[in-house]
């Protein structure tokens, strides 16, 4: 019941088997980048990818070959431009097809609210003169049983894992968000496994009252994980290095910079740990 | 403030569009610097929402992500995402939505998904984000795009927003809630639905542009409104706000990040 | 656009019309008495009164004769027993008859939900061997467009006015609660118009970040009412006067016992103020 | 022990069914202290879940309601209700749901709503509550409530919540995610559902108390098990933490509150 703590490499062969659902989730602010390393280390094949914003650790595993489906509403680099490994699947095939199950961040949203509550479908109004549901046979129509309005309905998200960044955890496995959440609460409820890489474990989180909290025992596992949102950000550690975001778009422009920078600075460490010392050497 | 650009130029014009105290869903880019512009000039009251749940925020430098730490420090509240397109943008709540895209149509409908087919495409582009939604329920919505007859088409590759349909109320006949595309700011001036045809049509230019220049940049045969208003230049207090402002976010964006280990 | 700040009596008289439908909320903690008693001085008639749990303020209002119809999912003096004026309307009609629009809680919280977000409706997979559908035609049945599944549904609730009680608001009406919320907010952000009365008002509110906080444009009016939610209670100001819901049972139990109290303290005292100071003398 | 009362075996009883670390869905009353008397026992690491959004609270004292002040002090974190309800309950995350009611009938179904006739009651009662969808949701239900013939009746007036319908498997055959009630701890002893029939059974009995007490009590023809247990008079350990919290909680509620002048 309560959550174990585990290191990162254990979590991930445990929990991501080849072939299942994976949400990676965080908006912009948490995302749970070493996890995503991880991911590619153990070279997981197969996987479906779920994430609203896949940025730059979307674009990672799917250039590395992990994934065969995508669902998702909105994959560009932020403020940047175009993931180009996510548009290289998409426009040719390499290093594999991709499957897109591609939704706006409304109906998104409702598919993980409905996942967290264990309703079958999620309902917005929403999608209304948009191709999308030309093109996705989950965007689909409820009527009200009271006004007969339709609304756009969309399946229930429920990944097999769902993967956070946090800052803290405790002991015993509650887990703690300050912060910029997206819709990181309802993956993470929606899940039928909750892994949370987090900054530091501590004796007692400090006092939540109305802020957000995952209790243990809707974790899975915990995993002490410092920088691992990096280049992301854990708001009260770390910021966003934007910077990294504007290299990226040269490094991952072509298959050849983007495949050998992976094999140094992913492949070529053992952990994030050593990814970040990697970094680190190189700016110094 | 004769070395303005086109872009400077573009962002006062929207900032000027935006009411004192009105509620704004802000997306990245040349919206967000619009947005921040009329805060620290005529608007000081404007409520800015950025979709990462950020109500109400004051960002003291542009962020480069919808959800940077920034956002979140000088913002009234932050909720959950779902909460942001539920409660606030679906429930009606927000005055003016912004929305960019790669081809914008006669009719003010937008495409940021792909070009080519959706299923072979020749550029897949990111996608609807937050677009479709913002696009039915804002009250009003501001598009900002420059100008060229690959991005202002006959025709969209892919509609993935509705601005008014086939124009003539159908949008309306949807029931759609918002007011669609009110403005349309591009890079020689705006475009403002025909009040009937709902039809896209030049209503301003800059100072320094002209119907011709207008005419050559957009892939359409493109009407021109009975009067054609004149979009003063940029004051020298909101390019000087607005480049500060810039310097700011470059200085800070800039700045080299610790890594974290 | 931003809220106005006014005087209790001043709002009831602005926002509370005869008819309306209104929602006092607040879970046991934060409910707004004082709100209530000046509906009950300014004698208004036929409201729709809504709230989960009616509690003592509404056997009041309803005693006096100020409603026509309640929604709610559960009418009880908590841990006393049972709310004796709410009895004796809709068992006898005094002194007037009752309409009901009865819900359970899971039921009510997913109307308020759907309130909230502009939905017509709200869903849940409940209500499953139960005879409140029999009796309730607002609970109907919604079927899922992917698994044909029946879920449970209920028409939004969106109030014409919400009232609520806060711990502090600023100046420009920015609102934030700490404590127990229950579905205060949702009813909050469902209403056509929100009044919310406040311990204190402040210069600038603590910063909140992930806490509750209602954003000045959608609240109507602020209030600065100090004890305004006695005999309920304000987490970090004043406790539940647990005392005074257990005496509740005996003043209300007879309908002139009610009344005699009613009207001494309430219709006979001129705002909160001096009903608190009515009750301190009494103590004394 | 001599002087313990029903209210404390009762109570004693229910707290023993808990084991530790189970998840549960806590209502006031008896519940209340059955669980919490479980978490100053054996079950140290109990969850505990109120209604009113109280998450992993720990209370020094019994609270009056469900929504008091010391439930959200001792919470590993306060929620809206609606998340409770949607993201707790029906998500399949509570192990333990307690209900009382007023009538309970041979398949564990409660009625808490009405005596007499819905639109003509003789008797209102406070109504459903949370008691339809705990009664849904939750893996295991336990009910408590002191029999009489006008509680423990052959035909509710009004069914609130489901236990197990007409038995015989109705309840899952209606897709109840939930195990029903498991067991109903009574004053006499404990009730338990037949395997095959769902009928609630005589299966264990206070010390002290009889079969004939308990079909006095119950206005069914009541069954009884194969084997019926005795349930063991409280411990000294039971009965003083039990006496220490129930005193602790009459001085909590006592004490005179500040009216806030």
């Amino acid at each position: 019941m309560s959550a174990a703590i585990l290191s990162l490499a254990e979590a991930i062969e445990r929990y991501v088997a080849d072939g299942a659902s994976v949400a990676l989730e965080g908006f912009t602010h948490l995302i749970p980048f070493a996890a995503g390393h991880e991911i590619i280390r153990q070279r997981k094949r197969e996987l479906h990818l779920i994430r609203m914003t896949p940025d730059l650790v979307y674009d990672q595993m799917i250039g590395m070959g992990c994934a065969r489906k995508l669902t998702f509403s909105w994959g560009g680099n932020p403020g940047v431009g175009s993931l180009h490994r996510l548009r290289d699947a998409v426009e040719h095939g390499w290093p594999r097809p991709l499957e897109l199950d591609e939704h706006s961040h409304a109906g998104m949203a409702a598919a993980f609210c409905a996942g967290a509550a264990q309703l079958p479908f999620g309902m917005l109004r929403g999608y209304i003169g948009t191709d999308l549901p030309a093109h996705n046979p989950n965007i689909r129509r409820v009527e009200c049983p009271f006004t007969g309005e339709m609304l756009a309905a969309v399946p229930a998200i429920n990944p097999d894992v769902t993967i956070l960044h946090a800052q803290r955890a405790d002991r015993a496995g509650n887990v703690a968000i300050d912060g910029i959440v997206g819709a990181a609460r309802e993956a993470a409820l929606a899940a039928k496994t909750l892994v949370v890489t987090v900054e530091e474990l501590v004796d007692a989180l400090p006092p939540a009252m109305n802020g957000i909290v995952l209790p243990h025992w809707v974790v899975g596992a915990v995993v002490p994980c410092r920088g691992g949102a990096y280049p992301s950000y854990a708001h009260g550690h770390y910021a966003r290095d934007n910077a990294f975001y504007q290299r990226w778009d040269a490094i991952a422009r072509e298959r050849g910079s983007f495949l050998a920078w992976m094999e140094e600075h992913v492949l070529g460490t053992r952990d994030h740990h050593a990814f970040l010392a990697r970094l680190q050497q190189e700016a110094a | 403030m004769s070395a303005c650009t086109r872009d400077e130029w573009m962002t006062v014009a929207a900032a000027r569009l935006l009411r004192d105290r009105s509620v704004c869903f802000v997306g990245i880019g040349l919206p967000s610097a619009a947005c921040n512009l009329a805060r620290l000039t005529h608007a000081p009251e404007i409520v800015l929402i950025y979709e990462s749940g950020t109500i109400g925020t004051r960002p003291q430098v542009l962020p480069l992500s919808i959800g940077d730490g920034e956002l979140a420090e000088t913002a009234a509240c932050v909720v959950p995402l779902p909460e942001v397109f539920s409660y606030y943008l679906q429930a009606g709540r927000i005055d003016v939505g912004f929305l960019g895209a790669a081809q914008i149509d006669r009719h003010g409908n937008l495409n940021s998904t792909v070009i080519g087919p959706y299923g072979a495409p020749k550029t897949r582009l990111p996608g609807a984000g937050g677009a479709p939604e913002i696009a039915l329920h804002a009250r009003q919505v501001f598009v900002m795009a420059r100008a060229t007859k690959r991005s202002f088409v006959e025709r969209l590759d892919f509609r993935t927003s509705a601005g008014y349909l086939d124009g003539h109320g159908a949008r309306a006949r949807l029931g759609a809630a918002g007011g669609g595309p009110r403005a349309v700011i591009t890079d020689f001036g705006m475009l403002a639905p025909h009040p009937q045809s709902e039809e896209l049509q030049l209503v301003a230019l800059f100072a320094d542009a002209s119907v011709e220049e207008a005419r050559a940049a957009v892939g359409w045969p493109l009407g021109v409104a009975d009067r054609i208003d004149t979009i003063a230049a940029p004051t020298a207090l909101e390019l000087d706000t607005l480049r500060a402002l810039n310097a700011r976010t470059r200085e800070a964006h800039a700045r080299p990040v610790r890594i974290p280990l």
